[in-house]
């Protein structure tokens, strides 16, 4: 867990209000994993207050780069940067995707701007040797990100493009029944809005697949402090769990979403 | 070394300096300890404990305001017993004051959770927060009643000798009142101010953005109200103050101390700019060496009205 | 034209739209008039007016703080007399609501003025400012008393057959009370919420920046604080509220209107973007049709809680 | 009185912190005069909340410039501007320099930024015929703005540059007794400080030379509506005047500074 100031490389536009910002920032790009999360004053200003934070993309020897949609006062902020300009970012936070577990097929599920922390992902998957397909959706045909995706289909609420309905109801009529069964040595990774995961929650707990889900919440800290982002466990009810802290990812068995 | 004292006293309690971390923004100080030294500041305050464990509200518990943010995070804690089990050993650690802030639903809960805690010699001083809901009489804040938080403070002192502090609620008329009611019932300090009732509504669902419907509204944007808070209180009451409420900056806390605190809190801030407790320590060294001040004790209450 | 209506009622008194200038915002219209047509918006509300003329508070009378500013202008006024004589043929040229903002140190100077208003045909509505010391019980604010409040409440409505809306103090622990207080007593309607009482420090004189030592907060700051209190009215008490507080956008309105509000005042977003009151009414119309919402009266307390 | 979308032309650093920035706004540029503000909305977030008021330092067809101290959150906002944006801004605000009085000679004195409003005024009485001298002055050299003035005398606290004193003692030094009677028609217009517009104030009026000030207040509207900004008036006590809307020039006789 570091503070650095780190400086602009470059803001790309990647799709429909869609960007990547790269960012030079040795000791969290170096520290990184694949899941985890950065928490970035975007001004230095009392505007906006807190931290905002992004999922790391994809890291690139000392630089790392966050994928985002421009969709309200801080995120509008981070798309106007400009090359050599330094920003306060904290990371990297919270636990990555757990990938030690004996599995040979990977299958990506994203929901939206949910596609954000699989490029890191899937090299990191590469790297060993994976196999990997790639399920992307949206509302519409704008809404999907397929960035550096491999093997993907597309979904679409709406039909503009590819399969007409959710991106989980895609994946359903994908997965051949006998690909479910226990040998197949599959593991999910999902991430979207809430309505999403739970499908997609679903889905893998009853047809017995592994998955882990990367969730969201309000976050004031982002690192432990503020007890502002819980989400209920499925195993003690006494306490909740911590987006931050004890996620963002986690085991589809492990919780309850809201 | 500077020639600058900036050793503070709130009370009987000795502190390096007058920097503080607030009850509920820095947990139990493990993580905020990855980025600042805690033997260099003057204490920590825990999150509020209650004799119990507590879960605290459902999601959502926080969104932000204009310069500030809304809370309801509900005192989910660790309980007394767990506290004096596995975080007392990291907090101990440390050459820093420890401060255990309290947090009860009836006047009974208040004494038994002090009776449970003074026994550890490692914690400095109790911090009271009254603004909990009186679950026995009706669920209306001790807080807001005088005679509840003289009874309260009467109480814990009877139980132990280490300083207690009052945490006031800022949403009374006369703040000052309190003060004055804590200060007679024994309370060596008063804490001022604790969160503000606010909300805020989803246009789009009409829903409230808290789960809880009203949170605490903290932050910058609160700042100018606790300090009017914090010189009522001065103004009126011959008590130590701790200065609490959007200080965000070396700047913001001097504000406290000209208005009237012994010291203050860090809270909200801690969140953004986790290592400022630290940072700042410098810059008030250079401010007090600008304006010739050698001990910082002397800008407690030092307005010219 | 649009099929939104966007017409209110506050108690008797009929409005265009729910969209209304604050009390002290706008001095007596002839400034804003030349930013917003007056003719489009709800209505206006004149300065704070009291019995003779106030020369007000000597400088600094104003500071900006994180989202918002303090104000202690010291109802500056031009009296009651002249306001007659030289502020009325302005404003009666408008076809829109004129809501005279009485303040007085006396319930008697409550009375006095309402009596030489209400023979004004043009005034359509009285609004009661109490948050000014009580010069005759020794200067303690009227606001922070209930029995003053319903007082003042009920001599004022024996002079006169106008509505009547009493503006309430924040600076309270439970604002219902006081509506609750003012309701009995015969009030049409209440405005919530005045300024907080807050202050700021030079760290470099140690003077507070506001001449007057303390001075009203308002500004988006607040707007969680105004939410909690419009939402605690509406929860505890049936009479019409006048939103106010913090409001910079539409969607703000919105949420006021969400959290109990039958109309809603715009206050220190005039010196900002003073063409705000008339450009909202679009903003509004948009978001009753995306929300199917035919007649903007319906989302007065429509929270889903 | 105009709600104009301004955009950035320029912004030039023309002293130590000292910029002017020119911006393109045809109405205000079109109807203002010397010692008239405009009162800018610097972002278009809530920081910083307020607007800030500028002295319309010069125009130039449909563009104007204001030349100010980079000091605080808002004015390093607005030394960051790029060419192309654009910016709130109302103006023009208030009264100017009187100009219809019976004199021959101006001088101008300022101290510090107070600078601001004279390249413009200079232009006016150029263009009409007068005589000019100018006084600057500030607490060391790097405070001294010369911006556009012409027969310049400085004068610096430090003595490091020019006079060691005050602009208003340097300027009580240059004029002869003789010039002080009443033959000579001169006017003086002063900006600056409220101490350094105080002692011209009393220059002024114990040598019986006529004299504008253009004060500065804390201000909260910039046009009327909040009595954020009242000064005390010479004639009568029962009212303030509004510094920015009966000033925020006032002639010398006309208001007591605090
Ligand atoms: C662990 C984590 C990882 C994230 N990763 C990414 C990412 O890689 N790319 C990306 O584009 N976004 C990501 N988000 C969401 C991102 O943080 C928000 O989009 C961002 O904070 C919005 O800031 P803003 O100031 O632009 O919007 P605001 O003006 O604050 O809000 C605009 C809208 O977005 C909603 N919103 C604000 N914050 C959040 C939040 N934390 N979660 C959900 N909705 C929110 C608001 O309610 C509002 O409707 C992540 C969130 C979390 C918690
Ligand atoms: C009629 C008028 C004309 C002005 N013309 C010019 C001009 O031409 N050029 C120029 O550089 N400045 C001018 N000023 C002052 C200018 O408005 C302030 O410097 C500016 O508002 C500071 O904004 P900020 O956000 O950068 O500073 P802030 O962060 O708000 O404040 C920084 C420091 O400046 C002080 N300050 C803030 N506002 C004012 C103010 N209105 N008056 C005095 N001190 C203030 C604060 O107290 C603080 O110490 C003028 C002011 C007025 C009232
Ligand atoms: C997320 C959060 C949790 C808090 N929890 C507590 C608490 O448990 N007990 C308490 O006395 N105060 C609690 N507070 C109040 C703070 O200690 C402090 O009084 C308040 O936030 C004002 O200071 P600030 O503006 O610097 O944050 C909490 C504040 C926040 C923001
Ligand atoms: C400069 C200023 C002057 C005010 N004067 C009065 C007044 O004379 N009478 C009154 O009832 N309220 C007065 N108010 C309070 C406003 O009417 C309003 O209640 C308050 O500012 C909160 O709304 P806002 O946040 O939208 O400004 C004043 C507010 C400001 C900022
Ligand atoms: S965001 Fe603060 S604890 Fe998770
Ligand atoms: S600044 Fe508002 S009246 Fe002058």
């Amino acid at each position: 867990m570091f503070l650095e100031n780190a400086t602009v490389d470059s803001v790309t536009q990647i799709g429909t209000n869609v960007f990547l910002l790269k960012l030079i920032s040795e000791k969290i790009a170096y520290h990184a994993k694949p899941g985890q999360f950065v928490n970035i004053k975007v001004s230095d200003s009392d505007f906006p207050l807190l931290r905002r934070p992004f999922s790391i993309c994809e890291t690139d020897g000392d630089s790392f780069s966050i994928m985002f949609v421009s969709i309200g006062g801080g995120t509008s902020i981070l798309q106007n940067k400009q090359h050599g300009e330094t920003i306060d970012v904290m990371g990297p936070l919270g636990n990555g995707f757990y990938l030690n577990d004996d599995f040979d097929k990977a299958i990506i599920v994203a929901g939206g701007i949910g596609a954000a922390p699989f490029p890191f992902l899937i090299k990191e998957l590469v790297k060993s040797g994976k196999e990997i397909s790639c399920f992307t959706g949206g509302r519409t045909k704008d809404d999907c990100i397929t960035y550096e995706m491999k093997n993907v289909s597309i979904a679409t609420d709406d039909g503009s493009l590819g399969f007409k309905g959710n991106v989980v109801e895609l994946l359903a009529s994908k997965i051949d029944p006998p690909e479910r069964g226990k040998n197949d040595k599959i593991k999910i990774f999902g991430c979207g809005p809430n309505a999403m995961l739970k499908a997609l929650q679903k889905f893998c707990i009853s047809n017995n697949i592994d998955g882990d889900i990367s969730t969201e919440s309000s976050m004031a800290c982002g690192f432990g402090i503020c007890q502002g982002c819980p989400v209920e466990s499925t195993t003690n009810k006494d306490k909740y769990l911590l987006v931050c802290k004890d996620g963002p990812v986690f085991n589809v068995k492990d919780i309850e979403l809201p | 070394m500077s020639k600058v004292d900036l050793s503070v006293s709130v009370g009987s309690l000795k502190l390096r300096n007058p920097i503080l971390l607030a009850s509920g923004t820095v947990g139990y100080g493990n993580e905020i300890a990855e980025f600042v030294d805690l033997n260099k500041i003057g204490g920590i305050v825990t999150k509020s404990l209650s004799l119990k464990p507590r879960k605290g509200n459902a999601p959502q518990r926080v969104v932000e305001t204009p310069s500030g943010m809304l809370n309801a995070i509900g005192l989910a804690n660790v309980g007394v017993e767990e506290f004096l089990k596995t975080k007392i050993p990291f907090l101990q650690k440390f050459d820093t004051a420890i401060i255990c802030n309290i947090a009860a639903s009836s006047i009974e809960e208040y004494v038994e959770c002090t009776k449970l805690l003074t026994t550890e010699e490692t914690i400095s001083a109790f911090e009271i927060n009254v603004s909990c809901p009186n679950v026995k009489e009706g669920g209306l804040e001790f807080g807001n009643d005088k005679k509840a938080v003289a009874r309260i403070t009467e109480e814990v002192k009877k139980v132990s000798t280490k300083p207690v502090f009052i945490k006031l609620s800022p949403n009374v008329s006369r703040i000052s009142e309190f003060a004055l009611a804590a200060k007679e019932a024994g309370a060596d300090a008063v804490s001022a101010i604790n969160t503000l009732v606010g909300t805020a509504f989803d246009i789009n669902t009409r829903k409230p953005k808290i789960k809880n419907v009203t949170g605490g509204l903290s932050g910058p944007a609160i700042k100018p109200v606790a300090l009017a808070k914090v010189l009522e209180i001065k103004r009126n009451v011959d008590i130590p103050i701790i200065g609490i409420g959007g200080i965000f900056s070396w700047k913001d806390a001097v504000e406290f101390m000209i208005a009237g605190a012994s010291a203050f809190q860090l809270g909200t801030v801690n969140f953004v700019h986790p290592n400022i407790s630290e940072t700042m320590i410098n810059d008030l060294i250079l401010y007090c060496e600008k304006m010739k001040i050698t001990s910082i004790k002397n800008l407690t209450g030092s307005y010219i009205l």
